[in-house]
């Protein structure tokens, strides 16, 4: 039987109804039609569905969408102010720090709520802000370096 | 470079905003209306025989809308080496054996997944299970299980290579080494899974949007496996989520999807689980490895030999390519005048082998460049003295199979040990290990048989001024988009911004064979510098005539200023041009159309690359365990086009290939692949990434557009055997299997201790 | 695919009990769910009824045992403990487990008490509460019961929770003067699980002897487990290197390691016997700084 | 996975040869073995439950003599498919009788255990402990029961 799940995400209040057996990532991607956030494995292990859920980052594929009701949410489709990207989506576009694309949303989500939670971490702490999540592309550093750029100011929020 | 304008600049990917917004639509994201999910169902046998396939109850799950097994297809057999039919061995549905645990036997649509895979629990098949084999030492025997029925000892294919006279050079070496050497198979874990979504109309004509590294390919064997005409296929690649060569053959996400559309007139996507890409789509190929060497006291390398059995797994797959060059880049990338190679690739109950990055050549620089640091030792010679004593050099021919132009192998080990000299004296239990290698800049087989160009692009110039560029050039995440923009940008003097590429859409696009074996940069580069090329020679007909100089002097376009080479400052505006052309064209826009195909390049490429990486680890002795500090590559492309695209490249592939040489593997039990998650398949992650520095070096590769090569493969090969000698060199011990586990490590360090005692 | 279930998310324990006493074997309990949703993915497990008790905000805490030691509500998160100002001196090794525990996002939602519960002998909290001496809370309708860490965990994924029954607390109680505990674990990739881990707590007794040990293996039998007998070479001892070295060939003796793909069963023996020593020492390196 | 042992009992050949073919000896030996019943002289046939924490396996398990060789060589083969479709589950048993002296007899068995489906795949570690112990068990039932009738 389906029940109703309130969710805010990207700062839109939504009221659907699923069933109790739905991930967050699959009310995320199939209820809400928000497909940025992706799904990369079934083990917890890959981080491509990293979203931010109460200001923390969780893998949306661990955790059933009725857990997260009430929750407020934010997606990589809640990153940019309108048509402005956020510091960290720029500096991910200067530094490359992406290639196929498909951990990037998980990546982003990642390291924004590692900036939300410390906004000036250690090298170390970048590390470990994105240990949770494959790339099979880029080796991480260009990632770091992206990073790292946003935490030294190189980058300003919009507004 | 500042010649350029484009071109070795620090571009933005043009598909940067869609990718870091997570607006960028892939296979996975697309939904169409009316929309039915496939699932598959596999063999859970290595070898057994299909006696009867039951789907009745299946059918009558409610929601369930088609069930298709082998009897549905026209029971061809596919293949990518085309040119030989008895190579082309893989059912995709199976009809009558399965020959792997992951064999696909039927398939389901429904109108969700969740249904469809409970109707695969509702199929019932009855096996009578084979007696199996699974090593490939052991299916050559004489009465070893039959794979495939009538090829004798399970050889799928074999390959000779030979120049020299091998056993004379032996006989006049000083010293002669002979070593044996296991690779281990690896899994490309794209992060995107092999997924379709297949449209077949009631016209008769298929859609079919997937994740691929070649549409051409895919839209090729599909007509193959269907009967319909290529033209009725239109294959689109939307952004795709990796490909590492895992994805540039029919699959069964793509065919099963297929099949099913075809049976209902419905759209119907296919999704791969995890799971099934661990162990039913393409792998790495495990090779076992022999190896004898012979050398004079100086160091000059006489002659080698090199034999190779690879576990072929079930079918032929890309397999046989990798067999190929597995043995041609065991002589790279050193000037052997006595070579022979023999390779035998085995059939085996196992999950298919085939094309990986690298492509055979990981596992030839692992165990070549391993053998290479033991001869040095022996002979009490430094092994970067050693590599440059040997090391190819421009304008050097391999006897018979190649022609390489430009090479910057020198320079590579110069810097690189400039780079050892610096890092001074190293910790304890430190150890730096070098590694030399090369690649080629696209393959000049064409065992496909393809009668297309190998590429071909088109451009239009529109009445704005815009550029459209049309190429079958396949963007897997490595950047092709972006490149051939450039290219196109900086050959018909326009800005990066000028240029909307339309890539990989059998639709519109020409083919491309696509992205593998490192030929989108060299190969497609060139036939979009044509077809730019051709656009700019229009537009200056109108520029000349317009202007009306003296006819000695030439045009050319720079930053949207069409003017005279000599005199730049006279000229005028490419958007007045581009207005003026396509009215004195009666309309029509401007177009031009490329296209390159090697000719009279060799056997193997047009152009190779060379680089030489060094590894820094720090080995715990007690435990194995050994961290991997720093590895820094010096690597030649020739002219470098998208600098921020290399970077990543060259940093992406150690990690896949660190992970070849440190943890990745997959071990198996009766053909049963042990470690299919990611939770169990061991990835390096950020936590685990050494420190990584490039050091540029400059070439000039006269066959390639501006003078550029390839960037993208190569890169894997090195860096295994890098680990390997740093492990050696850091506490004595030598692994010739991959991974170098610190099981491993500490198991030597014991046997070593025991010895001295 | 996950099987259809009924899904229940009592806000209070005696909410929880009721159903669990209600619904008995035919329910499964999930919290973060970071384990059981990966088993219920892949159709191993297919509850009837789910009691979801994430959002039992009671069972969610650090305070005070008012002895200088510890309570920790079953639901707390491994990043709360991670974060905590009060995993400060005896405490910390605690923290410091928590770091190399999985995934940011993974500590982010996971609990302490889920992990303990789901029983896998690689976990890493159980060898450090062991070490700790903690002790956990049960309740049931019928009541509560305690048992040490130690106890807790029966065999590979089984543990001594009985039907009705509900992990709520963990007691860690104050160090004795003098104590050091540190934690390690052995892996190739850095967050993953063990491969063998390694938890030691020493109490230093009168010219820095051996007054009191505790040694907690992970990855090294079916269940998280002590190395008695190890503890025994250097309990009381004046601690050297050569009793450090003989401590490490008795744990990697009483420990009972299988093989499978990460290591063979000899070299976590191996692991055993290098990592005892190795963090007997650093845990009495703390113990002279407590 | 391959479990192989070797113990001797104090017997004759003849008797111990008789108990291993008595119907349901070897089937009764499998751990968590419900209900097992004869199908004919060489067939049995019945429920296998097995549990590894949170995971509840139920089988339907067939097993049968497949080579006889009086009064030394037996081998045995069990299939099980899981309730449900989770997996199927095979063990080949093999034992060798042999006299060493008068009245003395080796035991030499083996014992392999695979699994294919979706169980095989579920975390390779946890799996493979599980059906070592399967194994063991298995074993050490085989020569419980032996020496508890034949005498050891």
């Amino acid at each position: 039987m389906k029940k109703e799940l309130k969710l805010k995400v990207n700062g839109q209040p939504y009221d659907i109804f699923v069933k109790p057996k739905t991930l967050l990532v699959e009310a995320l991607r199939d209820h809400l039609a928000l497909t940025g956030t992706k799904r990369g494995c079934n083990s917890s292990s890959c981080g491509a569905c990293t979203i931010m859920l109460n200001g923390m980052a969780v893998k949306s594929c661990s955790i059933l969408a009725l857990q997260a009701n009430g929750a407020e949410i934010v997606t990589i489709e809640g990153l940019a102010k309108g048509t402005e990207l956020s510091p960290l989506q720029k500096a991910f576009l200067d530094h490359g720090s992406y290639q196929c694309g498909f951990c990037t949303a998980g990546m982003l989500m990642a390291t924004t709520a590692l900036l939300t939670e410390n906004p000036k971490p250690t090298k170390q702490e970048i590390k470990e802000g994105i240990d949770g999540n494959i790339c099979r592309c880029t080796g991480y550093n260009s990632i770091i370096r992206a990073v790292t750029a946003v935490v030294k100011g190189e980058y300003k929020e919009a507004k | 470079m500042s010649e350029y304008s484009v071109i070795g600049k620090r571009v933005h990917r043009v598909d940067g905003p869609e990718k870091v917004t997570g607006s960028a639509k892939y296979t996975f994201d697309l939904v169409l209306p009316g929309m039915l999910y496939g699932k598959v169902l596999r063999s859970p046998h290595p070898h057994a025989k299909i006696l009867k396939i039951d789907t009745r109850k299946a059918k009558r799950l409610v929601g369930v809308k088609a069930v298709v097994t082998g009897k549905d297809t026209l029971g061809h057999k596919q293949g990518i080496w085309r040119r030989f039919p008895e190579l082309c061995d893989e059912e995709i549905l199976c009809r009558e054996k399965v020959r792997y645990i992951g064999d696909p036997v039927a398939a389901v649509a429904a109108i969700d997944e969740d249904t469809a895979e409970e109707a695969l629990d509702l199929i019932d098949v009855e096996y009578e299970p084979l007696p199996a084999v699974f090593d490939p030492l052991e299916a050559i025997k004489e009465d070893a299980p039959q794979v495939h029925d009538g090829i004798e000892l399970n050889i799928n294919i074999n390959r000779h290579i030979e120049w020299g006279d091998v056993d004379e050079a032996f006989k006049k070496c000083d010293h002669i080494r002979e070593d044996q050497f296991k690779c281990s198979s690896q899994a490309h874990v794209c992060m995107e899974t092999h997924d379709a979504v297949v449209s077949y109309d009631y016209g008769g004509k298929m859609t079919v949007w997937t994740s691929t590294q070649s549409s051409y390919y895919i839209q090729r064997l599909m007509a193959d496996m269907t009967g319909l005409r290529e033209g009725d296929i239109r294959v689109i690649k939307p952004p795709t989520g990796g490909g590492f060569g895992s994805k540039f053959e029919l699959d069964s996400a793509q065919f099963c999807a297929a099949i099913l559309s075809m049976k209902l007139c419905k759209p119907v996507k296919i999704v791969l689980s995890r799971e099934e890409e661990f162990t039913a789509t393409k792998r790495r190929t495990p090779m076992y490895y022999f190896l004898k060497l012979g050398a004079k006291k100086d160091g000059t390398l006489l002659a080698k030999e090199a034999r190779v059995i690879t576990e072929g797994g079930a079918y032929t797959a890309m397999g046989a390519t990798a067999l190929y060059l597995t043995g041609f880049f065991s002589s790279f990338p050193y000037k052997y005048p006595n070579y022979r190679y023999d390779g035998y690739r085995v059939y085996t109950n196992t999950a298919v082998t085939s094309a990986m990055r690298g492509f055979g050549a990981p596992q030839s620089t692992f165990v070549g460049e391993s053998q290479l640091d033991m001869m040095a030792e022996d002979l009490g010679i430094d092994p970067i003295e050693i590599r440059r004593k040997n090391g190819m050099t421009p304008n050097y021919e391999v006897p018979g199979q190649a022609f390489i132009q430009s090479c910057g192998l020198h320079q590579c080990l110069d810097k690189i040990e400039e780079h050892v000299k610096e890092r001074g004296k190293l910790p304890p239990n430190h150890g730096i290990g070098v590694s030399a290698y090369g690649f080629m800049s696209g393959g000049i087989f064409n065992w496909f048989d393809t009668p297309y160009a190998f590429s071909a692009a088109v451009v239009r110039i529109n009445i704005d001024g815009k550029v459209d560029l049309f190429t079958g050039a396949c963007d897997i995440g490595q950047g092709s988009d972006t490149t051939l923009s450039m290219i196109c940008a900086e050959e018909l003097g326009v800005k990066l911004e000028d240029i909307r590429i339309h890539a990989a859409d059998t639709g519109i696009c020409p083919p491309d064979l696509g992205a593998w074996g490192s030929r989108e940069t060299l190969m497609n580069g060139n036939a979009v510098k044509r077809a730019a090329a051709e656009c700019k020679r229009q537009l200056l007909e109108f520029a000349a005539a317009k202007m009306a100089p003296n006819i000695a002097y030439d045009f050319d376009i720079k930053d949207r200023w069409v003017h005279l080479v000599d005199r730049p400052e006279r000229g005028v505006s490419y958007f007045d041009i581009v207005k003026e052309a396509i009215r004195g064209k009666d309309g029509n826009a401007i177009m031009g159309r490329g296209h390159y195909t090697p000719h009279r390049k060799g056997m193997i490429s047009p152009a190779y690359s060379f680089g030489v990486q060094a590894a820094e680890v720090a080995v715990d002795t007690e435990t194995g365990r050994y961290k991997l500090v720093n590895v820094t590559t010096a690597h030649e492309s020739g002219t470098v086009i998208n600098p921020v695209g290399i970077e990543g490249q060259l940093e992406g592939a150690i990690m896949m290939a660190g992970g070849y040489g440190f943890c990745e593997d997959q071990p198996m039990d009766e053909g049963k692949i042990l470690n299919p998650s990611i939770a169990d398949y061991k990835l390096i992650r950020s936590l685990d990434m050494p420190e990584t520095d490039i050091l540029e070096i400059d070439t000039y590769e006269p066959e390639g557009p501006f003078g550029a090569k390839e960037a993208g493969e190569g890169l894997t090969n090195p860096t295994a055997g890098a680990i390997g000698n740093a492990v050696y060199k850091a506490v004595g011990v030598r692994i010739n299997d991959l991974p170098i586990t610190p099981e491993k490590v500490l198991k030597a360090l014991k046997e070593k201790e025991k010895k001295k005692k | 695919m996950i099987k259809d279930f009924e899904h229940f998310a009592p806000k209070t324990l005696k909410e929880a009990l009721t159903l669990l006493d209600k619904y008995q074997d035919e329910a499964k309990i999930i919290c973060g769910g970071q384990s059981l949703l990966i088993l219920m993915r892949q159709g191993l497990v297919a509850p009837e009824y789910l009691i979801d008790i994430k959002g039992i905000s009671e069972l969610s805490y650090i305070k005070s045992d008012g002895k200088g030691g510890l309570k920790i509500g079953a639901l707390t998160t491994h990043r709360t403990i991670e974060k905590s100002s009060q995993m400060r001196d005896g405490f910390a090794v605690l923290a410091e487990m928590e770091t190399r525990l999985a995934s940011i996002q993974t500590r982010n939602w996971g609990t302490i008490g889920g992990n303990l519960c789901h029983g896998d002998p690689a976990g890493d909290p159980a060898p450090v509460l062991i070490a700790l001496n903690a002790t956990l809370k049960m309740a049931s309708l019928k009541g509560e019961r305690s048992l040490p860490v130690e106890d807790f965990t029966l065999d590979y994924f089984e543990t001594a929770l009985k039907t009705g029954e509900l992990l709520t607390e963990i007691t860690v109680p104050a160090p004795p003067a003098h104590t050091g505990t540190a934690y390690t674990k052995f892996n190739i990739i850095e967050s993953d699980l063990a491969t063998v881990g390694v938890a030691a707590s020493i109490t230093l007794g009168a010219g820095d002897s051996c007054q009191d040990i505790r040694i907690a293996l992970g990855a090294a039998a079916a269940t998280p487990m002590r190395a008695k007998k190890a503890e025994a070479v250097l309990k009381g001892k004046k601690i050297s290197d050569a009793l450090l070295a003989q401590a490490g060939e008795t744990a990697s003796t009483e420990a009972d390691p299988i093989s499978d793909m990460q290591a063979s069963e000899e070299y976590r023996r191996e692991l055993v016997k290098v990592l005892v020593p190795r963090i007997s020492k650093e845990a009495m390196a703390r113990a002279k700084k407590a | 996975m391959l479990i192989e042992g070797k113990f001797t009992m104090k017997a004759p050949i003849k008797e111990v040869w008789n108990f291993l073919l008595e119907p349901g000896t070897l089937a009764s030996c499998i751990p968590g073995a419900e209900k097992m019943e004869a199908v004919d002289d060489k067939t049995w046939e019945g429920v296998v439950k097995q549990k590894v924490g949170p995971i509840s396996v139920k089988l339907n398990f067939t097993q049968s003599l497949t080579e006889v060789d009086p009064p030394k060589h037996i081998k045995a083969v069990g299939r099980g498919a899981a309730v449900g479709g989770a997996g199927t589950f095979t063990q080949e048993t093999i034992v060798d009788l042999k006299e060493i002296a008068k009245g003395e007899v080796e035991v030499a068995y083996s014992s392999k255990v695979s699994m294919v489906g979706r169980l095989a795949t579920f975390g390779e570690r946890i799996m493979r402990a599980k059906v070592n112990k399967v194994g063991e068990e298995f074993t050490n039932n085989l020569q419980e029961k032996m020496k508890s009738r034949v005498g050891g």
